[in-house]
């Protein structure tokens, strides 16, 4: 019986290795913070720093979400940043072309909710060719992406010759920098949604569960019934309609679009997604992961801008030795637990 | 006849098919691109990236995936270039190629470490050392654009010919370099090919298990990759400075990317144990061909990035597909 | 008598705390072919694994020709005269057939370079030892799975060996690549070498072992001469549970379930017709490239047939994938369980329930999570699937209760047709019966059931009525009551 | 629904109006004590060569004066990631921001918040910022672009088909420059004519593609004569290019350089001058001014900020923000030497 406890138990932790990795990256989180604040209590804990990091990861953290997504079926996207700022430079023309700055806020109004669906329409059409090339052609999806990368970002050039698209009516920003009490942007209360709802779906639909089995095996998927090639395709157009969202909250943080926006994101993204506990070759991942893994970017990103003498590089090495720290720590707790067990046994 | 066959199961054909065919468009847009100087130009362009994508070709065909090579190669580069600098070293450029590749092999081999050691995931490790080291140049060493020491100077100056063009007067000089990437090209073939070590490489790509009981070290042999695969990087980065005469601490970031992209394109199976050194060359050399002749063609600037993501998709679509058909002809195959 | 080659005594290991082997002994005689047999899980694999050398014993000793080892390392085991051919074949699918065969040689040899003329010769000259034809610069992933365990079996021949220990080497094999092992087998032992064959497949032990082994739970339960044992006390002793296994026939045949006419695929089965009923169960067997795989896997959606129709129920059914199939009411359990089967990680919860997410998710494509959960506890109950808990992965599982899993995946869909490939490879003999017994329930309960098949012996104990496939085309239709099979076997080569 | 949605969009208007209403008063002089203001300078990114040179100048400020500025820049070349590091500077609580902009447009912005905030923002190179109290310009852009254009035409014998190259076709400040001198060609040099097949080209801020843009632009076009480069590396990549080529003496090349990088071209007469800014100034300027505005000191034409080129900022016609400094440096033959860096 004992040993069938045991057994059991050591089962049990290998059977949620994603729940293991969210409370680590919360453990890591609260180090990080406790760090910041012990460091710079009187910068690190005004009200203002917090609100500053709110605004600031809600466009990459949308972002990594998608790439982790595409991730967990054993792809990746790396046409996000490109689809995002495709999409945003259509909305951005459509406001310029009908609503100039300047044009009263009643005749804006109706036009926003217009250029905000032009927004989304490109998001999901852009995901929808990535998704295409993935499931029709089966083109691997490194390739696949960085082809359609390339390409959005062409076509944003193309239509607008690579300048920046600004004279847009203030009030697009105005909505888009709008902050709850003050205090919580809307881009923010829209990424813990996005996170939510994606959240939800992976845990909780039907689509979710297929989406780790097919990034578990492809093969088993297609002997079991599902349908590889549209859920392929699904996943990668809600990553570009998550991309369309990311778009749109640039577009109004920079009250602008621009073809290369933000072309820094895409490795962030992926790294923010890895550290995030999901796994490179599919099946397993969770989205409270990622969001914990963006916030421990945004706080070492914030805290180094405290030190006026630390170069912002430093956070590049933090998280690069971050992502090997987790990966070691997992790598010797197993193996404790091993030798535990083992010495219990003879005990 | 049954080589044939088996020939055009292969990708290199298809690549090989696909650069005639640009070729021809170039050639025929410009009337520029079966000339010596513009072969010449070509082949200079490619040696960097194909320098990288001989170790990018390893790391996959053993199954793993390597991100880090443009940041070992800065690193080693800017190191190297420092402190040659500043010891005023003038003499031979042996001595930068030995410190980089050594520099190189050093922080390959903690890769190799974390990878082949602790078995940890390729891509998760090599996206973290590569955070670390770009971290570590530009941190902790603030690198910034630097000159190149008069060694270097002078062997970025070396030329192996020059091809002149007499209808436009044009000349274009083939840079001593290329000898390294043929050298590179021949070692790494030898080694992939008629050594133990090479197919153990093959082998672990295939079925690591497998490669393990059949007697294969795999730790050595992963350990071996990372190392090598590092030290390449390294010397790829000395020869990327002394081509540009100076030393660009970021100029190669981002390249991991595209050269990973090339080496899939040549055929290169993601997931391991399939890929050869003369499709990646190919792969490399279509990637290559098209960003340097989109002016050939007469691609307005505005219109590369479009033009170079389509031929990306259709380029791998058709690949793509010729494996899909290729399947299923073997599956008729098998059952006939 | 004859010298002892191998003596393991008294070995323990355990894994995490669980005991895998506690205390068990095994002799082998020089020259003898000795049989290991025992359920999937009963410590076999383990104690092959120490005797080579992968594992290091927590105590107890193996004698190797003499010499007395605490920990067998890899080498010894190899320089010993011990070579093992594992389940998985242990093979290079992305290489060459001759470097699958030459690259231990040149390993064992030391060899740094690697000589392709050498390489060649070594491969030509173990393919030669089973009269096995293929051509050499093929990449093995282009071959059947039949192929590749020869392939397996050539290498192991090319090493001096001493005692070839085969670890269910027969599995994948049709009956004609049976009797070429076993010749090989027989003409090894000739030589004066050991074989040690691990299998739970009684005739097999019967035709080529003199003396056997058995383990339960990690203890040795018997050992002894096979000629002394008989297909019950052999099932009692692996099992410890008493088995009666009669053939199935059906009460009464119900209306027609699936009929298939004039089906053809090129390259692959031609003009194909048969009709199953509800309550029967219909067996399919052939040589492998017979056409018997691809056929089913046609009517499952996977391969789309040149020409033909297919009916469900006596409606003409389109079948464009496999969803459509499934919707259909048609189900396959299919040949490779590892790769086609099941998602190994994932839980044996997920596993059940994947293909049945239609039913069990609301309109919006919400789980429903309790009915899930039901739904899963019942299949876990009925089936008598052995785990506590249904969120454990589950390649926790053994072979036969993952094979359980796969079938309770495709009984939750509620079917009128179920297709099994191989329905109890890699299962162990417990598992096995329990399997059969469900076959049987099933189709009594009006499912018309199809069986693909090498196991002649399980085609003829399950089946009601036993198709033969030669060709790519159906040659024969039998009734097991009136077959051996012997008689099986030839028709199905062509022989008869 | 629809009713819902015009609640929210009256609400964000009156937020808006009680934003613009605050935003009225702009910031200036600072009650604090000198010694615990803090002026941060936020350049383009951290490792180009320029804003290396830029930092120099800032810590010669802060040594100078003993105040407390110093640089902070973004990983990369990247507008979103600017915004970033401002947002935090603002969150930080500085009392000056000077900027570099990636992209002017982007900023506007972050940098109107740090203005209600009441933090000093004064920019460079960013003639066109709106949320700014002053843009410093080391010249006019404009008037830049000519003068590069008017060495290329010197060069060029004042005939001839030339283009013009930029870091990125998305890099404002070099389009302004290419257009700038486009813009002049057409006015003055008549026997000049653009390329219209490749107008602008891309360098990528890469020495090597430069290089291997000029060499294929030469070979598709054998009549072009000269190129107009604005990013700092395209002299140097395309003089590469036509010294290789064996076109010395007749295709021909202007633009922005850092003197060592230009130096062996400039001497063998490859590359006849190169213009230049030197960024030390530019950072030292943009500190001195904010140290000026947050000690309330009146802002006028004729402005000095004590050092070269900038002891007599003119405000640009018709402006009241931008300050535009007496000029660039030429490199030539004559002083390539003397600079050290």
């Amino acid at each position: 019986m004992a040993k069938s406890n045991l057994s059991l138990k050591n089962a049990a932790r290998q059977s949620a290795p994603g729940d293991r990795n969210v409370f680590r990256l919360f453990v890591m989180l609260v180090l990080v913070f406790v760090l910041m604040m012990a460091l710079r209590p009187s910068i690190f804990l005004r009200p203002a720093n917090f609100n500053s990091m709110m605004r600031q990861l809600p466009e990459y953290g949308i972002m990594a979400i998608g790439i982790s997504l595409a991730m967990m079926t054993g792809g990746i996207d790396l046409a996000v940043v490109g689809t995002a700022n495709l999409s945003a430079i259509a909305a951005a023309k459509f406001l310029i072309a009908v609503a100039p700055r300047g044009t009263p806020n009643e005749q804006v109004a109706p036009m926003l909710i217009v250029a905000v669906l032009i927004a989304l329409a490109t998001g999901l059409a852009c995901g929808a060719l990535s998704g295409t090339l993935v499931s029709k052609l089966g083109i691997p999806a490194i390739l696949a992406t960085l082809g359609t990368q390339q390409l959005f970002t062409g076509i944003a050039i193309v239509i607008t010759e690579g300048r920046p698209q600004s004279k847009l009516p203030l009030l697009f920003s105005q909505i888009g920098n709008f902050e709850f009490f003050d205090f919580f942007p809307l881009s923010f209360v829209l990424f813990c949604l996005v996170a939510l709802a994606v959240g939800i779906m992976l845990e909780r639909s039907k689509f979710g569960l297929e989406v780790y089995m097919l990034g578990t095996n492809s093969k088993a998927a297609r002997y079991a019934g599902l349908n590889n090639a549209g859920i392929l395709f699904r996943t990668y157009v809600v990553s570009g309609f998550l991309s369309s969202i990311s778009g749109l909250i640039m577009m109004a943080r920079a009250n602008s679009a621009k073809a290369d926006y933000g072309a820094a994101y895409t490795m962030q993204c992926v790294l923010v997604a890895i550290l995030g506990g999901v796994d490179p070759n599919g099946g397993f991942g969770k989205i409270g992961g990622v969001v914990l893994a963006v916030f421990i970017l945004q706080i070492l990103s914030t805290g180094l801008n405290m030190f006026e003498n630390v170069s912002n590089f430093y956070r590049d090495i933090i998280w690069g030795g971050a992502l090997i720290l987790v990966l070691l720590s997992n790598w010797y707790l197993a193996r404790r637990k091993e030798r535990m067990a083992l010495a219990r046994k003879t005990a | 006849m049954i080589s044939l066959k088996r020939s055009l199961r292969r990708s290199e054909p298809y690549v090989a098919g696909a650069i005639l065919l640009l070729s021809i468009l170039i050639q025929v847009r410009s009337g520029q691109f079966f000339t010596g100087n513009n072969l010449v130009d070509l082949a200079r362009s490619m040696v960097v990236p194909a320098l990288f994508s001989i170790g990018a070709m390893m790391v996959i065909v053993s199954g793993g995936i390597d991100v880090s090579f443009p940041a070992i190669a800065s690193l080693a580069m800017y190191i190297t270039d420092r402190v040659l600098l500043s010891s005023n070293y003038s003499g031979p450029v042996i001595l930068a190629y030995a410190m980089a590749a050594g520099l190189g092999l050093v922080m390959g081999a903690i890769n190799g470490i974390l990878i082949a050691g602790f078995r940890l995931p390729t891509m998760v490790v090599t996206l973290g050392t590569s955070s670390l080291f770009i971290g570590f140049m530009q941190g902790v060493l603030a690198a910034s654009e630097t000159p190149v020491p008069p060694s270097m100077l002078a062997h970025g100056k070396e030329k192996l010919f020059s091809a002149y063009n007499a209808q436009l007067g044009l000349s274009s000089d083939m840079p001593a370099q290329i000898l390294i990437l043929l050298g590179a090209l021949v070692l790494v073939f030898l080694i992939l090919r008629y050594t133990m070590l090479g197919r153990g490489i093959y082998a672990i790509g295939g079925d690591e298990t497998s490669a393990q009981r059949t007697g294969f070290n795999v730790a050595k042999i992963k350990m071996f990759i990372y190392c090598f695969t590092g030290a390449l990087a390294g010397v790829t980065g000395v020869v990327r400075a002394s081509m540009m005469m100076n030393a660009h601490p970021t100029n190669l970031l981002g390249m991991e990317m595209t050269v990973i992209a090339a080496v899939v394109l040549g055929g290169t199976r993601v997931s391991g144990g399939v890929g050869t050194l003369t499709g990646t060359t190919l792969g490399v050399a279509l990637l290559t061909i098209l960003s340097n002749s989109l002016i050939l063609i007469g691609i307005p600037t505005f219109w590369s990035r479009v033009f170079t993501g389509a031929v990306i998709v259709v380029g791998t679509g058709v690949t793509a597909w010729q494996a899909i058909s290729r399947q299923r002809r073997v599956a008729a195959r098998r059952t006939a | 008598m004859s010298e002892i080659f191998l003596r393991a005594s008294n070995i323990h290991k355990s894994f995490g705390g669980v005991e895998a082997l506690s205390g068990v002994d095994l002799e082998i005689r020089k020259g003898e072919i000795h049989c290991l047999a025992g359920e999937n899980g009963c410590g076999k694999s383990t104690l092959i694994k120490i005797i080579s050398g992968v594992y290091k014993p927590d105590s107890g000793s193996v004698e190797i020709d003499g010499r007395i080892f605490k920990h067998v390392g890899t080498t010894d085991a190899i320089a010993k005269g011990i070579q093992v051919i594992y389940q998985d074949f242990s093979i290079f699918p992305n290489l060459s057939v001759m470097e699958n065969l030459a690259l231990n040689m040149e390993l064992m040899a030391k060899r740094k370079l690697m000589n392709y003329r050498r390489a060649r010769a070594i491969a030509s000259e173990a393919i030669a030892k089973i009269g096995f034809d293929v051509d050499l610069d093929e990449r093995v992933e282009n071959l059947s799975i039949a192929e590749r365990q020869l392939i397996a079996i050539c290498r192991a021949l090319l090493h001096d060996a001493k005692l070839i220990i085969m670890d269910e080497p027969t599995t994948a094999l049709t009956k004609k690549e049976v009797k070429a092992l076993f010749a090989v087998i027989k003409k090894l032992q000739a030589d004066g070498l050991s074989i040690l064959f691990v299998s739970h497949k009684l005739d097999e032990v019967f035709e080529i072992s003199e003396r056997y082994t058995i383990f339960r739970n990690g203890r040795n339960v018997t050992s002894g001469n096979t000629a002394e044992l008989d297909d019950r006390k052999f099932a009692f002793y692996m099992t410890g549970r008493e088995f009666s296994e009669e053939s199935y026939r059906p009460t009464s045949l119900g209306d027609q379930a699936l009929a298939i006419s004039n089906l053809s695929l090129r390259g692959a089965y031609e003009d194909v017709s048969f009709v199953l009923r509800k309550g029967e169960i219909l067996g399919i067997t052939g040589l492998l490239g017979s056409g018997r795989s691809e056929l089913v896997q046609s009517i499952f959606g996977i391969y789309k047939p040149d020409s033909g129709t297919i009916e469900v129920g006596g409606v003409p059914a389109k079948i464009r994938n496999v969803k459509s199939a499934i919707k259909k009411g048609i189900g396959y359990v299919p040949a490779d369980r590892l790769t086609e089967g099941l998602f190994l990680p994932q839980t044996i919860k997920r596993n059940i329930v994947i293909s049945k997410l239609d039913k069990l998710s609301s309109a919006f494509g919400f789980l429903r999570e309790k009915k899930i959960g039901d739904e899963v506890r019942a299949w876990i109950s009925d089936l008598s699937i052995a785990t506590k808990n249904p969120s454990l992965p589950v390649q926790t599982l053994s072979g036969g209760n993952q094979q359980k899993v796969v079938l309770a995946r495709w009984l939750a869909n509620d079917l009128s047709v179920l297709i099994l490939n191989g329905p109890t490879v890699g299962v162990d003999i417990g598992s096995k019966y329990d399997i059969h017994g469900l076959l049987r329930t099933l189709a009594s309960k009006g499912i018309g059931v199809i069986i693909i098949s090498d196991d002649l012996p399980e085609i003829l104990a399950c089946a009601s009525r036993i198709l033969v496939m030669r060709g790519g085309r159906i040659v024969r239709e039998l009734l097991p009551e009136a077959t051996t099979a012997e008689q099986l076997g030839e028709i199905s080569t062509g022989v008869a | 629904m629809k009713k819902a949605f015009r609640i929210f969009v009256i609400a964000m208007m009156m937020t808006a109006a009680v934003a613009s209403i605050s935003a009225q008063k702009l910031p200036g002089k600072s009650s604090k004590p000198s010694k615990d203001w803090k002026i941060a300078l936020v350049p383009k990114d951290s490792t180009n060569a320029w804003f290396v040179r830029m930092e120099v100048g800032v810590k010669q400020f802060a040594k100078d004066t003993g105040l407390n500025a110093f640089q902070k820049g973004p990983a990369k070349t990247d507008a979103a990631m600017q915004a970033q590091v401002i947002q935090d500077l603002i969150a930080q609580g500085v009392d000056a921001i000077c900027v570099v902009p990636v992209d002017p447009a982007a900023l506007e912005p972050v940098l109107g918040e740090a203005l209600k905030k009441g933090i000093v923002v004064v920019t460079h190179e960013a003639s066109f910022q709106e949320n700014t109290l002053y843009d410093i310009e080391a010249f006019n852009n404009t008037a830049y672009g000519e003068f590069i254009m008017d060495n290329l035409a010197k060069a060029m014998n004042y005939e001839g088909v030339y283009t013009t190259m930029v870091g990125h076709v998305t890099n404002a400040s070099h389009n302004e420059w290419a257009d700038g001198g486009v813009a002049h060609q057409k006015a003055k040099y008549p026997k000049m004519t653009l390329l219209a097949a490749e107008p602008r080209v891309e360098s990528e801020d890469n020495l090597e593609k430069a290089y291997e843009r000029a060499k294929e632009l030469i070979k598709k076009y054998p009549n072009l004569k000269g190129i107009m480069g604005t990013s700092s590396k395209d002299a140097p990549g395309v003089a590469r290019a036509i010294e290789e080529m064996g076109l010395k003496g007749k295709v021909f090349v202007s633009g922005t350089g850092l003197p060592n990088e230009n130096k062996t071209f400039i001497k063998n007469g490859t590359i006849q001058s190169t213009t230049l800014w030197d960024p030390k100034d530019a950072g030292y300027a943009l500190c001195s001014l904010a140290v000026k505005i947050l000690k309330g000191e009146p802002i006028n034409n004729g402005l000095n900020l004590g050092l070269k080129g900038y002891e007599n900022l003119q405000f640009a016609k018709g402006s009241k923000k931008i300050l535009i400094g007496s000029g660039w440096i030429v490199i030539d033959k004559k002083n390539v030497d003397s600079f050290g860096f």
